[in-house]
């Protein structure tokens, strides 16, 4: 492989992201599964590269899982969008940094289609104030939280305490990139590096030290496809996708994988352990578990965050292999005794003033 | 006539216009950017549907110009043109001008850059080549993978960078896909243990012998042809391509590994006559080429007075249709200075 | 019969979705859901194109319109800029207003999309909400998600989490007047409509396949829909 | 998995390294002008069999040159041998030959599966 | 003068003698043991009653004279009859001869055979001259014969033969003694009539001349081993080698003419005429897939040679056109077509798959049992239901391809003012001709019921096809009690009844005989009366049994498209030599294959017909009326 043709292609998507200030939005998924990362995400911006981030209180979802399970019409969704938008407006802010990556997607595409059908925005803005007596102005910039890191990757790396690295052989970590599906296909110039060869997560892995691997079915749905998990009928097919994925990356022997979107993460630590109940076939180097993380995990480890603060403890595949290769210390003891709990100080992440 | 022509481009159409004029009795300035005159000729080995070898078209042509009413300058392109009442100046990058009483563009076409179907991996994997890169294996007589080995499968993907509103082409070059169907015949010819594969949307066999050729491929070479545009290429830990297309006869989507895999890169209006467009004024269509005043019966006549079309840098053609052309565009050439006679 | 092209047509997506299609198979290479399920969105967008209002309503009653996943990877690659995903979410869109959907098994399952995520979404003004993913709904899930579950407060606590709280955070009680705009926005964009269409052609299925059909998620219908897989939809 | 209700899906992409093609060798080592077929589908088009059921041999042909042998091994005894489709085809394939060595071939490799 | 009794160069003949004939009596008691019941009753009857004088007689005209070879080609005839009758007079003769001179009646053979040697001086008197006189022409005959059989063998040529057949060792081995025999007997004689100035013509004029260089009694001696070494050699050779076919012609005659058929299955007849096939090689001048397309390994005497030797027919039986030009013209008579149809179906009925005679004849029941039957091939077919008609059109496959035919017979049915019905108007299902075609029985029953029971409900009494792949199939194969006409044969019937009028063309055609319908049904004559009514009809050369096969049979599967027009553009050449108006066929299929290649428009009869029909305005209403009425009457509207 040559890496300088993917460079090349790279250099053709760069994508303009705000400096700071940013409306900060949540992600329904990530807040029940990966609370630890928003959080850290957070801290990062705001006491690591202190930047302004603002969350509304009165923001809610997107509606967006909602949309591409077909319940909800494309009309509600976009005034739905249109509605945390006002809120933005109000707050007085510009830049737009949805966590989730489904909520990233819906929102290019609403914004897309209003530039190319401005009848469409028109009605929505009758329908939000007929609604909500609110008004908004289209973001000046959006960008995904996982862009803002990427921005700042060399920041963090100058503050890191570790590095993507084995300490023991010295290698860089085979690190196995996984980009949310919504995050590029749609609009392949809306992701940094585009569609085929998207570098937001290459970029932080290199960056602090890892190795990215490039593996046959690197681009390849994890499966969630939002019914196909929600039904209990249909999750043969939500699996099906996330072995055939590691069934190409096995042959790499990556020690971590590393993703940007909010399903993902859980279905591709989940799914190995089903695989595992239902073929007794585990993956990962001797067995091990390839363990998954979030980008602000990554970064929340780099720059040296206890584990149990990330939530790690959360992951059905465990992340201490992991853990071992880089040499963060961690507290075994601490994982799931959630008596000591209170005794630690979270990363209390949502003061905002 | 002591009229004075500048033919700009000296590949096949420049050539052989140069060479009718000469003929005709003009005096002739062939101006070639490369360092020597025969265009994309020098980069093809053989050509379809004979596989005759292509230098003995270059020969004919190289003999075409080999006349004293043509001054050949090579190594330079035109930098300026403009017009004036009595024709056109134009400055080439040396600074040297040329005076011109008339005009044949002959700017050509420059072949599709494959590295923009990103999804095909150019440039990024080693053993994805295009039908340009397959031919000067062919004139080197080895086809090889970059780790030296020679292939087993091989693919060829029918229209890269035609056909595809992606790249912003959305016509079609008509000639990928025969060119294809050679290629695939040669290189069973030097690997009879091969497998061959053609991944087509659509065989467009429009020219004389062509389908002949086709037929040949499958009767003779056991060649496999596959409709469906491939998706993506991706590569596997020991350096196979995996390639994801729908066979869309069968209504199933396929996975097939290859060792190699060919570009049949398409046909694009080349940059000099973009260039030359900017600065002149001369039409151009949406597919980017040159427009002529008409397509039917002035497809050699441009919106300038005086400045004339030959070649491919109106549309895809094969090397008849370019010489045929050129020829055309002689007469027109010979008639604009009658008419303006008279 | 009803012109189910033209109302398609009404749906933006559809306007986007869909330029003239030359059968080359790009999506379906590429598309998860062609990998695993009897699939073929290059057809789907061939009929569609086609006009043929017959074959569209054979389409709408079908299974094969629910088998997409909208990863919409074929929109990244199709060499005529459609997007066969944004034509499936039209058609699923009409399927469910003309009441079709029921006549397929993974139509029927919209039911259960709605009583879940629908509704959490008014009611929590979540997608999904915590407290809904019961472990022994979600074996999937693996038990260390037993644990998460039995320990979310304190564990969100631990981690910063704002759980039911007033103000900003994670998984914070939405005020209430924010979920009254979220249900006057279904209201008057037909989101509340489409919900109902969903219940009322859904109870008139479950009387036809004599399956009770009560609120929530806890009756034989919802059930019948949420576990059946007859096994016809893969190879 | 009665604990998970679902089981994983199989794949239903044609894989052409794991494909075994004895079936269509077989046919073209006896019928060559097989090769020469461009899939216009004019054979179905005009099929006697195709009259009453979806049997396409276009489709067959594609099926079993992709080695996906399992579909064709009961539709191909559909086929009524009535010719017309080797009257219409453009290439001048064989096909009524076609399909006739198709028979043979399943039995004669369901034979050596005995 | 003493007489010896006895010479141990007689051995070798006696040993051959005696071999053959037990061997052949084993033979036939087996062959009849294997004989089907009602088969051995036939013959039993056949042994007893004119049969057997018949038998004798054609005994007596084909496998001495060879009657039939004769007719076809006179010299390749004489070959035959001079060996074969020519071999029987002497041995009559010379058994008679060694009973009157000899020292005693009834002789062991040898006596006969080897009578010269025995009575070296016999032939003084008068009258014993005039009969080695007559014992000399004999051998001389036989030798002309002879002459001819080696000059064929190597330029087949010289006895009007453009093919001979190929031979394997074993043949050529029997071959080289057949043809010492003879020569053999000529030496031995002439030198012992040399020796003792005896001898007519022939032995006695050579005699003497050997006996003026040579001690003719000392060298006649190893020419009488050689004669009896070649003939032991042959007897014992014979039942290892094609000349068995020589013993077994007669089993053949006979059961023959007891009223034995080849059938559907190999058993003892088809054994009998493959064993009986005397290699010739007409069959190999009939065939067209010779003279046209240039495969000469396929006829009919390859598949009788493959089978003597259990090799695989399977290409050799697929391989042929099923036209019956061979079938017409065997001098033995054997039914080749329905053989092939043998091996056909023996591949098809087996699970297993075996491919040579042997894998189906012989080891039958070595045979694992069948699978159980795979389900019906063709259950896909709808529940029919035609409407009422007393006559049924059945087009078929091929007439659906060649809709000017179809329409022709509409207009011509339509004017006939009978109420009738178009079953298969939308398309129907095959009539299952075709899959008998390949051997596949089993599934042409499944089509033949699915059509039966359309042609039951329609409660029709007469069913019209345009087809006759189709009619030979209805008429031969399916049980129904309507008529089965070939369209051909239905307007004949209008013509003769006088319900349909029609105008002479004024038109000079030329008819192309379908073998389906000629050589394979026996329909010779309707289409010729029919064309002769309504235009002027020019004979060919190949008419009736002599017709060619247009090269687009279904009876042969593997034909390549190529090979299929070279036949047909000699077959169109032919018919059309006098460029006629119209080449005039009956068969959708003969008009599909032959219209590309013919210099003359190609039509079949129901269009020339139609042409000519008359058809006031009245007969086509009336018609419609009729049909209306009875459509209600059946409750169908």
């Amino acid at each position: 492989m040559n890496i300088e043709g993917k460079k090349a292609i790279w250099s053709e998507y760069q994508k303009e992201i705000a400096d700071d200030n940013y409306f900060y939005v949540r992600s329904c998924i990530r807040q029940n599964f990966f609370p630890g990362s928003e959080v850290a995400f957070l801290k990062i911006m705001r006491e690591e590269l202190h930047k302004d981030v603002y969350e509304h209180p009165c923001h809610t979802t997107c509606s967006g899982i909602g949309y591409h399970g077909d319940v909800v019409p494309v009309e509600t969704a976009m005034t739905v969008v249109a509605r945390q938008f006002a809120l933005m407006t109000e707050a007085g802010y510009q830049n737009y940094i949805p966590s989730c990556i489904t909520s990233f997607g819906l929102y290019t595409e609403v914004l897309e289609t209003w530039h190319h059908f401005p009848e469409v925005e028109k009605k929505v803005r009758e329908q939000l104030w007929k609604a909500t007596k609110r008004e908004f102005v289209i973001p000046k910039n959006l960008a995904h939280a996982s862009d803002i890191i990427f921005k700042f990757r060399k920041e963090i790396s100058a503050k890191a305490k570790f590095k993507l690295v084995n300490k023991n052989t010295g290698e860089p970590l085979k690190v196995v990139d996984h980009i949310g599906c919504h995050y590029a296909k749609m609009f392949p110039s809306k992701g940094i590096g585009g569609a085929e060869y998207p570098y937001v997560l290459a970029g932080m892995v290199e960056e602090w030290g890892g190795k990215v691997i490039d593996y046959p079915e690197r681009r390849h749905c994890c499966g969630f496809g939002f019914r196909q998990y929600l039904i209990q009928a249909n999750r043969g097919f939500s699996i099906a996708c996330s072995k055939e994925k590691f069934k190409s990356m096995q042959p790499f022997e990556p020690d971590m994988i590393i993703t940007n979107c909010p399903g993902c993460p859980m279905f591709l630590d989940r799914w190995q352990y089903v695989i595992n109940e239902m073929e007794g076939k585990r993956y990962g180097k001797n067995g091990e578990g390839i363990p998954v993380f979030t980008y602000e995990e990554v970064a929340g480890l780099v720059l040296g965050y206890n584990p149990w603060d990330l939530g790690l403890q959360m992951h059905q595949t465990d992340c201490e292999p992991v853990l071992d290769k880089i040499g963060i210390e961690y507290d075994p003891e601490e994982k799931h005794n959630t008596s000591i709990y209170n005794e630690k100080t979270g990363v209390h992440g949502f003061v905002n003033v | 006539m002591n009229k004075h022509i500048v033919v700009i481009g000296g590949g096949t159409a420049g050539m052989e216009a140069a060479g009718q004029l000469a003929q005709a009795g003009f005096a002739v300035s062939l101006v070639e950017k490369e360092k020597e005159t025969g265009g994309h000729l020098n980069d093809w080995y053989k050509l379809f549907p004979d596989r005759r070898n292509s230098s003995e078209v270059r020969d004919y042509l190289k003999n075409k110009v080999s006349s004293k009413n043509i001054e050949i300058l090579t190594g330079t392109y035109i930098e300026k043109l403009h017009s004036n009442k009595d024709g056109f100046l134009l400055s080439t990058r040396d600074g040297t001008e040329l005076k011109a009483d008339a005009i044949v563009v002959a700017t050509g076409f420059d072949l599709f850059k494959s590295s923009r179907k990103e999804e095909y991996g150019y440039g990024i994997y080693d053993n994805v080549i295009t039908s340009k890169d397959l031919e000067a294996m062919f004139s080197k007589g080895e086809i090889t993978l970059n780790n030296g080995n020679s292939p087993k499968m091989i693919g060829f993907v029918h229209c890269v960078g035609s056909r595809d509103e992606k790249v912003g082409n959305f016509y079609c070059s008509k000639l990928c896909c025969v060119t294809a169907v050679k290629q695939a015949i040669e290189v069973r010819e030097h690997l009879p243990e091969s497998r061959v594969f053609c991944f087509y949307m659509d065989m467009r066999m429009g020219g004389a012998h062509y389908e002949e050729l086709y037929r040949e491929a499958q009767e003779a070479w056991g060649v496999n042809f596959i409709r469906g545009k491939v998706s993506e290429i991706s590569e596997s830990i020991n350096n196979k391509l995996v390639v994801k297309i729908e066979d869309t006869l069968a209504g199933r989507p396929l996975k097939i590994e290859l060792d190699m895999m060919v570009l049949m890169a398409g046909m694009e209006m080349s940059e000099g006559g973009s260039k030359i467009a900017e600065q002149t004024g001369l039409k151009t269509g949406e597919n980017r080429f040159f427009s002529p005043e008409d397509h039917h019966y002035a497809n050699n006549i441009s919106n300038i007075k005086g400045i004339f079309y030959a070649g491919t840098c109106t549309a895809p053609m094969n090397i008849t249709e370019t010489i045929s052309h050129a020829r055309s565009a002689v007469s027109e050439v010979i008639n604009y200075f009658n008419n303006s006679r008279a | 019969m009803e012109n189910y092209h033209d109302l398609l047509m009404q749906d933006i997506r559809f306007e986007e979705g869909l330029n003239a299609c030359m059968n080359c198979g790009v999506c379906t290479a590429i598309c998860p859901a062609a990998e695993f399920y009897n699939y073929d969105p290059r057809q789907i967008v061939d009929i569609v194109q086609s006009g043929d209002n017959n074959e569209i309503e054979k389409l709408l009653k079908s299974e094969t319109i629910w088998y997409c996943g909208e990863c919409m990877s074929c929109k990244t690659r199709c060499p005529r800029g459609n997007a066969p995903g944004l034509v499936i979410m039209a058609l699923r869109g009409l399927s469910q207003d003309l009441g079709f959907f029921v006549e397929s098994e993974k139509g029927r399952q919209q039911l259960a999309i709605k009583r879940t995520v629908g509704e959490s979404i008014l009611n929590t003004g979540y997608c999904v909400y915590l407290d809904g993913i019961k472990p022994e709904l979600h074996p999937e899930q693996g038990p260390n998600w037993e644990w998460v579950y039995n320990n979310r407060s304190e564990l969100l606590d631990r981690l910063g989490g704002n759980y039911k709280g007033d103000g900003p955070g994670i998984l914070r009680k939405i005020p209430e007047e924010s979920l009254e705009e979220l249900k006057r926005i279904f209201e008057v964009t037909g989101g509340n409509k489409r919900y109902d269409r969903i219940e009322f052609y859904s109870r008139k299925k479950a009387e036809e396949l004599d399956l009770e059909l009560g609120e929530g998620t806890d009756n034989e219908y919802f059930k019948h829909i949420y576990k059946t897989n007859n096994g016809s939809h893969t190879k | 998995m009665d604990k998970f209700g679902f089981t994983i899906s199989k794949g239903r992409q044609i894989d052409w390294e794991a494909n075994n093609r004895e079936i269509v060798d077989f046919i073209i080592e006896r019928e060559p002008s097989l090769k020469s077929c461009i899939e216009c589908g004019g054979c179905s088009a005009t099929c006697t069999t195709g009259n009453f059921t979806s049997f396409s041999l276009r489709e067959i042909h594609i099926l079993l040159k992709r080695g996906e042998n399992e579909p064709v091994r009961d539709i191909i005894k559909h086929c009524m041998l009535c010719g017309k489709c080797s009257l219409v085809c453009p290439r001048g394939v064989n096909t009524r030959n076609v399909v006739f060595l198709a028979r043979q071939a399943f039995k004669k490799y369901d034979s050596y599966a005995v | 003068m003493i007489v010896m009794q006895f010479d141990p160069f007689i051995i070798p003949f006696n040993l051959g003698l005696y071999f053959i004939l037990i061997y052949v009596v084993t033979r036939s008691i087996i062959w009849f043991r294997e004989l089907s019941r009602p088969d051995k009753l036939r013959l039993q009857r056949g042994f007893f009653g004119k049969p057997f004088a018949q038998s004798l007689k054609e005994i007596f005209l084909e496998s001495l004279i060879h009657r039939k070879i004769l007719k076809t080609n006179l010299r390749l005839g004489y070959m035959h009859m001079s060996l074969a009758f020519g071999w029987f007079l002497l041995i009559l003769l010379g058994t008679i001869e060694a009973d009157i001179f000899g020292e005693k009646h009834l002789n062991a053979p040898y006596k006969a055979i080897f009578f010269k040697f025995f009575n070296p001086d016999h032939g003084k008197t008068p009258f014993e001259a005039g009969y080695s006189f007559m014992m000399d022409l004999i051998l001389a005959f036989i030798l002309s014969g002879l002459l001819l059989a080696v000059i064929k063998r190597f330029t087949s040529k010289a006895v009007g033969m453009k093919k001979t057949t190929r031979l394997k060792r074993l043949d050529k081995v029997a071959l080289a003694s057949l043809w010492l025999i003879f020569p053999s007997r000529l030496i031995a004689e002439s030198l012992t009539s040399g020796a003792y100035t005896t001898g007519s013509f022939l032995t006695g004029t050579l005699g003497s001349w050997f006996a003026t260089f040579l001690p003719a009694k000392e060298v006649a001696y190893p020419f009488w081993w050689l004669y009896s070494l070649s003939l032991g050699t042959f007897f014992v050779l014979l039942p290892l080698t094609r000349y068995l076919h020589i013993p077994t012609e007669l089993f053949l005659i006979f059961m023959r003419n007891s009223g034995i058929r080849t059938g559907d299955k190999a058993g003892t007849y088809s054994e009998v005429e493959v064993h009986s096939c005397s290699s010739c090689g007409i069959c190999i001048d009939r065939c067209q897939l010779s003279f046209s397309a240039g495969i000469n390994n396929i006829q009919s005497t390859y598949l009788m040679k493959s089978i003597r030797n259990n090799e695989d027919t399977n290409d050799i039986a697929h391989n042929c056109l099923l036209c019956g030009r061979c079938d017409q013209a065997c001098p033995v008579g054997i039914e080749l077509s329905p053989i092939r149809m043998i091996v056909r179906r023996a591949r098809e009925s087996e699970n297993k798959y075996t491919n040579t005679w042997n894998g189906y004849f012989r080891s039958k029941q070595s045979l694992p049992a069948p699978k159980p039957a795979a389900k019906p091939a063709y259950d896909f077919l709808p529940e029919s239901n035609p409407e009422k008609a007393d006559v049924l059109y059945f087009a078929g496959c091929m007439t659906h391809l060649t809709p000017s035919i179809k329409n022709a017979m509409v207009s011509i049915l339509n004017a006939s003012g009978l109420n009738w019905s178009f079953i298969d108007e939308k398309g129907g299902a095959c009539c299952g001709r075709p899959l008998m075609l390949a051997g596949q029985d089993k599934e042409a029953r499944e089509l033949i019921n699915f059509n039966s029971q359309i042609i039951w409900k329609s409660g029709a009494h007469t069913l019209v096809t345009s087809c006759p792949i189709c009619y030979k199939v209805f008429k031969e194969s399916y049980y129904l009690d309507v008529e089965v006409l070939h369209h051909t044969q239905f307007i004949k019937n209008l013509i003769d009844e006088g319900s349909v009028k029609m105008n002479f063309l004024n038109k000079r055609v030329t008819y192309h005989t379908p073998c389906e319908l000629g050589r394979n049904s026996g329909v010779y004559d309707e289409p010729k009366e029919v064309l002769r009514h309504v235009a002027s009809l020019e004979i060919t050369g190949f008419d009736d049994e002599n017709s060619l096969c247009c090269g687009g049979s279904l009876g042969n599967i593997m034909l390549s498209q190529a090979n299929k027009r070279k036949i047909a553009t000699d077959v169109a050449t032919e018919l059309t030599k006098q460029s006629p108006d119209y080449l005039v066929t009956a068969c959708p299929l003969c008009k599909k294959t032959l219209a590309p290649v013919s210099k003359s428009k190609v039509a079949d009869i129901s269009e020339i017909v139609a042409e000519a029909i008359v058809t006031p305005a009245y007969t086509k209403k009336n018609s419609q009326q009729r049909k209306k009425k009875s459509r209600v009457s059946a409750g169908i509207t």
